[in-house]
């Protein structure tokens, strides 16, 4: 990423010496030395015995927890899936959990516990772009796979993580084209203060200036921000003709409840989210959301097979009332891909994993994708939905077919500032 | 013009929520000096009550009518319940009880999450609270929102309430004499246990009538008492330990500041100069805007 | 005077005991992984040094020592980011997320090795400085100083998510690769990481030690016990409480220093309340007014906390809770006070007339 | 050896004049007793005095104005006080209390290092107070009547000119008083003592001159026999006094 000089593989050894000389222990640093150790070394994967481990990093507390519990619970009903039709070259999956605690330093700790001590073959999990951006470097220092299953703002393209939810130009972009198509003219984004919604928020402003859009306010609440009547009024006064929604969590459940109370409706004006599937639906009330906008690449009521087996297998696995939702959709298809890449290279070694990820396919619940080797991203049919009085999303517009990952916005000409 | 009047009426609705999740504080903080963390989680669950009562009676008005006394009695006994445990060992050591309910709020909040899942919850709001009522119409209208002016309703009832108890009542006579001299009500023949455990049990049980409250407005989930608990606890330091009436105008105070910072600059500075604005008060008036005269206090 | 050489000889054997552990047993007894994780804890434990000093000798409510971590950590981060990113290039998120084309000017002192390292300790020392004076003066003292200090917490945290384009925001710096030109990428370079920070500990405890057992120290006690007092002979406890503040500052920063190349991050989700809490609740659990106990409490609950949650994914916090019920309701004086407890016990029983004396109330 | 001087002062809270225009001089090398009744401003006057309390007026010691200095200033111009219930630190031995106290005037170096020895002020206060031989207990630990002449000693050591003593021998036993009363007439000897005390027996014994405060205003003035001659006094005072003797008594006797 940075282009800087390339820092000095030097080794400490002299200011060890006289830092060990002080404390009469001059052999330690040599020693270790002298054991040559690199990091030039992959991982080492345990593959020792029937099972092959892989890791699960969710928050499982604090504030995050109330999204990414869900993520584990489907890697979790895919794991045992996997396991029933009889594993991954012929060993069975074993989960190991670790708690990312909604904190970033903490997911990094538990990331380089997963493989140095785990050794386990893949890692799949993260949800906020702060806990992805804390373990990109223990993935890539490591050369150990992460699949991170959630929208995220694009400009990213780390060789240790496959990404397979949406990037921009798979959520974002279409959702622009949609309302441009509706004859919306006019824009006002609402996000947490946070990089992904940042960082949309950017290429959302290129976008309408390249489109005759006007962007008429632009706020950020801190995450877990629950007041919003400031920002309602704003949003009511700037007249817009849409919002463009990228609040996270618990403020979601507020600002829409917020919207509501100053009058404003998906009649008068509509939000479009990017951050509420069916779980944050069920949380926030039909009552608040009827009518309004979402852009994701799946909802529980995608019509196919392989959705009605996946819905199916998730409500029996964990009650009759869990919706499934679109991260929830691309963690259970993640796993699927690493398996079939592990199929495909005969070989748990991650580079022989990354080599063989090229052109590899999945009939998921959202449809076909498949995994695009060069950028590490997969190609992912863009869905715009409308929330159903019932808490259900159903589909209003859909790509067509799958678009291709465009992480850094090369394709389109207005985002040529962007990164 | 509307957008000041707007201003102003959410100015004071962010007033009300803030005094109605600092009330029990001052019972709790502003007599008895504790520094109860788990204050929040007594707010989460009062709102898990009213998700529990909608589950068994269908009328979402009436469901939130019901939910306020049970609220206030849950987490009533719940903060009873805590003050007999644990606090009643810790009054003479502020900072601990903070450490020690803080781990209290920890195991709060798993336990929210194990028993109705780690996802927010739902709760319907009737629908006479979802509306809003329009003060001025035409092109550049103002209106306030329904759930707002019960809040500021049940905010302003609370306060009534509970300053009737403090003044009125035997109850609130024995409260006040053991907070302005522990020793001297003992000898009186007051049992200062009994009398902190009733304060306690009040001061959570308006914790549970904000949870209620706060269902109408905002996420019902494990974490939902963490993030107002510090701007309680301020309301309460800047108000003046020990009196109702600082943290009224406070709360006022404090939400008329954060709506107007708010909306001529972004909600993360305005919370950042609400903070600053607290430390340059506190700098004039270390002790608050009302203190009790009294030699030995905090 | 016999008792005072013994307490001392007991200081240098249990000094050189730690020293032995930390330098001599962990570095063969652990793996690169886990001794990684050593280092972070005794980064805790180093705050816990200075809250020893602050609350447990001088009474100080010291919630806010995240602020002071984080000043010492992103002073370190920036100046580790610049040199990172190479000459005359910004570092990777500014790229990503930032409006300008050239370095804030309030960065450009930490491209400077010396002023980063300085500024490591002394900007904590330094906003702890500003900050005790007012407070100090001004008397605010036992729960105003633990809200105020939560509420700064907080709003230095918020301050640094909302500043994206030249904080990081959320994200906080990461991905640290060097430290002072070496590779942090490197196992060895790790390791002598972990020295540095083990012998920084050390320091701190004997720089606290010394400052324990001198006439300040025992001033400090007195400021504790009863300020008026103190006041009435013709010191101001003011300067006294600010000296133990500002020191306890400063080796927090110090902390959030060496934390950076430990750990390889630094972010506001260091900085806010729950981790200043946290810091504080080492101290607490281990025995507040003992650095042994502080500096071993703290360890044992960074410890706990990751071996806990790697053991009880999904329940881990109810064990942590139950952790600080027990050791602060039941136990004030922290696992330290099981010690003396026992050393009571065996002095009472050799019939020794020993007068006991409760910890800090 | 200086002298205190009050004129005109007054001190009130909230509508309520505490002290109401006392005028008092105490001659350097007085052991002077202030006695009255509950409520007759005694403790306020020296609150007043050293600067805990707000007053208008004048308060003059050695010639400087002491009225609007700050606590530790008032400490630090030779002005010690004790309070009534005995307030040493508990946690500190007798020395460490004794050194602390001698060390306002301390540099940062000296404050930064160990004490080595005993430092012959302390060592001599120690003497005087009668300590040596519980020097390294915790104070924590002594008796109440140690704990007052600790006290005392720790105002010895601070160099004080001018002792404020705010009833030392409540709650002492008849030999601990007796020793507190000889204690302070040798320390008299080169500082000015001013003592509030209730105990009328104790007064008789080792006072030298004795102001009568009523009301917040000075009622009478003299030796023991002069104001216990006073008509004023014995109309508005003894009568209380003999109750409170007689209470006395009953607490020595208990």
């Amino acid at each position: 990423m940075s282009s800087g000089s390339p820092i000095l593989r030097r080794r400490f050894l002299a200011g060890g010496a006289a830092l060990a000389a002080v404390v009469v222990l001059s052999a330690c640093g040599a020693k270790t030395d002298a054991a040559g150790t690199s990091s030039d070394k992959a991982a080492k994967i345990d593959i020792s015995g029937d099972t092959v481990k892989v890791g699960l990093l969710n928050s499982l507390s604090g504030t995050m927890a109330i999204s990414e519990v869900t993520v584990r619970n489907s890697l979790l009903l895919a794991i045992d899936e996997i396991n029933a039709s009889g594993g991954v070259l012929g060993k069975k999956i074993k989960p190991i959990s670790e708690d990312g605690a909604s904190d970033w330093p903490t997911f990094a700790e538990k990331a380089a516990k997963l493989i140095k001590e785990d050794e386990v073959a893949a890692t799949f999990g993260c949800w906020t772009s702060a806990s992805r951006k804390a373990v990109k470097p223990v993935f890539e220092k490591n050369r150990s796979l992460l699949f991170y299953p959630v929208q995220y703002e694009g400009l990213e393209q780390s060789p240790y993580i496959f990404y397979t939810g949406a990037t921009t130009n798979q959520q974002i972009v279409p959702a622009l084209d949609y309302l441009k198509s509706q004859g919306k003219k006019s824009l006002y984004l609402v996000g947490s203060d946070y990089v992904f919604p940042r960082t949309a928020n950017k290429e959302i402003t290129a976008y309408a200036k390249a489109n005759g859009m006007t962007i008429l306010g632009e706020d950020y609440a801190p995450l877990g921000s629950t007041e919003f009547s400031t920002i309602a009024n704003k949003v009511k006064a700037s007249k817009a003709d849409a919002v463009f929604n990228t609040l996270n969590g618990d403020s979601n459940v507020a600002f829409f409840k917020e919207y509501k109370s100053a009058g404003l409706s998906a009649k008068t004006m509509p939000v479009v989210s990017v951050s509420i599937a069916e779980e944050e639906v069920k949380s926030i009330g039909s009552q608040y959301l009827a009518g309004q906008l979402t852009a994701w690449n799946y909802y529980q009521t995608t019509p196919g097979a392989a959705n009605e087996k996946f819905v199916a297998a998730y409500k029996a696995k964990y009650g009759e009332d869990k919706p499934t939702s679109d991260p929830m959709e691309a963690a259970y298809t993640s796993v699927y891909l690493w398996a079939a890449m592990v199929e495909k290279a005969k070989s748990f070694d991650p580079e022989k994993v990354k080599a063989a990820s090229d052109g590899i396919t999945f009939d998921a619940p959202e449809g076909k994708v498949t995994v695009d080797g060069a950028t590490q991203h997969i190609s992912k049919t863009a869905r715009i939905g409308k929330i159903g009085t019932d808490g259900l999303i159903t589909e209003v517009w859909n790509s067509g077919k799958p678009v291709e990952p465009d992480p850094f916005l090369k394709g389109y000409s207005w985002a040529a500032d962007l990164s | 013009m509307t957008v000041i009047l707007g201003q102003t009426f959410t100015g004071i609705s962010i007033g009300a929520v803030l005094l109605l999740i600092a009330l029990g504080l001052s019972l709790t903080f502003g007599q008895m000096n504790v520094i109860n963390m788990a204050h929040g989680e007594f707010i989460m669950a009062g709102a898990y009550t009213t998700y529990v009562l909608q589950k068994s009676i269908s009328s979402a008005g009436i469901s939130l009518l019901v939910a306020l006394p049970v609220a206030f009695l849950v987490s009533g006994a719940l903060g009873a319940l805590l003050e007999w445990l644990l606090i009643r060992r810790l009054y003479l050591r502020p900072l601990d009880t903070l450490l020690v309910t803080w781990g209290v709020s920890l195991m709060l909040q798993q336990l929210a999450r194990d028993i109705f899942g780690a996802p927010n919850v739902q709760t319907r709001a009737p629908d006479l609270l979802t509306g809003n009522i329009t003060l001025i119409g035409g092109d550049d209208p103002l209106s306030v929102a329904n759930s707002r002016l019960f809040i500021l309703g049940l905010a302003i009832a609370a306060v009534v309430a509970l300053s009737l108890t403090l003044r009125l009542t035997p109850l609130g006579r024995r409260i006040r004499a053991v907070v302005q001299n522990r020793d001297l009500a003992e000898v009186s023949g007051i049992s200062t246990s009994r009398v902190d455990r009733t304060a306690f049990f009040i001061g959570s049980g308006l914790a549970g009538v904000a949870g209620v409250a706060l269902t109408l407005v905002g996420p019902i989930g494990p974490t939902m008492g963490t993030n107002v608990i510090i701007d309680a606890f301020l309301v309460i330091v800047v108000g003046g330990i020990g009196q109702l009436k600082g943290s009224v105008i406070v709360a006022f105070v404090l939400g008329a500041l954060q709506s107007v910072l708010e909306y001529s600059t972004t909600v993360s500075v305005a919370k950042v100069l609400v903070l600053v604005a607290i430390v340059a008060f506190l700098q004039w008036r270390p002790q608050g805007l009302y203190t009790l005269r009294t030699r030995s206090l905090v | 005077m016999n008792v005072l050489k013994g307490r001392s000889a007991r200081a240098w054997a249990g000094f050189a005991g730690g020293a032995f552990a930390l330098f001599a047993v962990a570095p063969f007894a652990l793996s690169d992984f886990r001794l990684g994780l050593l280092a972070k804890y005794l980064c805790m434990a180093m705050v816990a040094v200075g809250i020893c000093l602050a609350w447990g000798r001088g009474g100080l409510l010291t919630l806010g020592q995240g602020v002071f971590f984080g000043l010492g950590g992103y002073a370190m981060a920036m100046h580790l980011k610049i040199t990172d990113a190479g000459p005359g290039n910004l570092p990777d998120f500014m790229q990503l997320y930032g409006t300008a084309d050239e370095l804030p000017w309030w960065w450009r002192p930490f491209e400077n090795p010396v002023f980063a390292i300085a500024a490591t300790v002394l900007l904590p020392m330094t906003v702890a400085a500003l900050l005790g004076l007012f407070i100090f003066r001004r008397r605010v003292k036992g729960a105003y100083f633990a809200i105020l200090s939560q509420a700064l917490a907080s709003a230095f945290a918020i301050w640094l998510v909302g500043q994206q384009a030249t904080t990081g925001g959320t994200n906080g710096l990461t991905d640290i690769q060097g430290f002072f030109g070496y590779d942090l990428d490197d196992p060895v370079n790790q390791r002598m990481v972990y020295f540095v920070i083990a012998a920084s500990l050390l320091a701190l405890i004997a720089l606290a030690r010394q400052l324990i057992h001198s006439r300040y120290g025992e001033l400090l006690v007195a400021v504790r016990d009863s300020e008026e007092r103190v006041r009435f002979l013709g010191y101001d406890p003011a300067n006294v409480k600010l000296v133990a503040y500002v020191v306890a500052a400063g080796m927090a920063g110090l902390a959030g220093a060496l934390f950076v190349p430990a750990v390889g991050i630094i972010s506001p989700a260091l900085i806010g309340i729950v981790p200043s809490i946290e810091f504080v609740i080492g101290a607490a659990v281990g025995g507040r007014a003992s650095l042994v106990g502080a500096v071993l409490g703290a360890l044992a609950v960074a410890w706990a906390k990751t071996a806990l949650s790697e053991e009880f994914p999904a329940g881990w916090t109810y064990f942590q809770g139950l952790l600080f019920i027990v050791a602060l309701a039941f136990l004030p004086g922290g696992l330290a006070s099981l010690t003396k407890l026992f050393r009571r016990r065996r002095a009472v029983a050799q019939k020794s007339p020993v007068i006991p004396v409760g910890e800090a109330a | 050896m200086s002298g205190l001087e009050i004129r005109q002062l007054r001190v009130s809270f909230d509508g309520f004049t505490a002290v109401d225009g006392v005028d008092l001089e105490v001659r350097p090398g007085d052991l002077r007793f202030l006695i009255g009744p509950n409520g007759a401003g005694k403790t306020t006057l020296v609150d007043a005095v050293t600067g805990l309390v707000k007053a208008r007026g004048s308060v003059r010691f050695g010639g400087t104005e002491l009225l609007g200095r700050s606590v530790h200033r008032i400490a630090r111009s030779g002005i010690g006080r004790t309070f009534q219930t005995a307030t040493v630190f508990e946690e500190l031995t007798v020395l460490q209390n004794l050194d602390i106290a001698a060390g306002a005037g301390r540099g940062a170096w000296t404050m930064l290092r160990r004490r080595r020895g005993v430092p012959e002020p302390v060592a001599q206060a120690l003497e005087t107070v009668g300590l040596t031989e519980l020097a390294d207990s915790p104070a924590g630990t002594l008796a109440h009547g140690q704990k007052q002449w600790l006290e005392i000693g720790m105002l010895l050591v601070q160099e004080v000119e001018l002792l404020l003593l705010d009833e030392p021998v409540a709650g002492m036993s008849h030999d601990e008083r007796q020793a507190t009363g000889e204690l302070l007439q040798r320390i008299s000897e080169e500082r000015t003592v001013v003592v509030i005390e209730h105990d009328m027996d104790f007064m008789r014994s080792f006072a030298r001159s004795v102001s009568v405060l009523h009301a917040g205003r000075v009622l009478s003035e003299g030796t023991v026999t002069e104001v216990q001659a006073d008509p004023k006094v014995q109309e508005v005072y003894l009568g209380h006094t003999a109750a409170e003797d007689a209470a006395d008594v009953a607490v020595q006797e208990a």
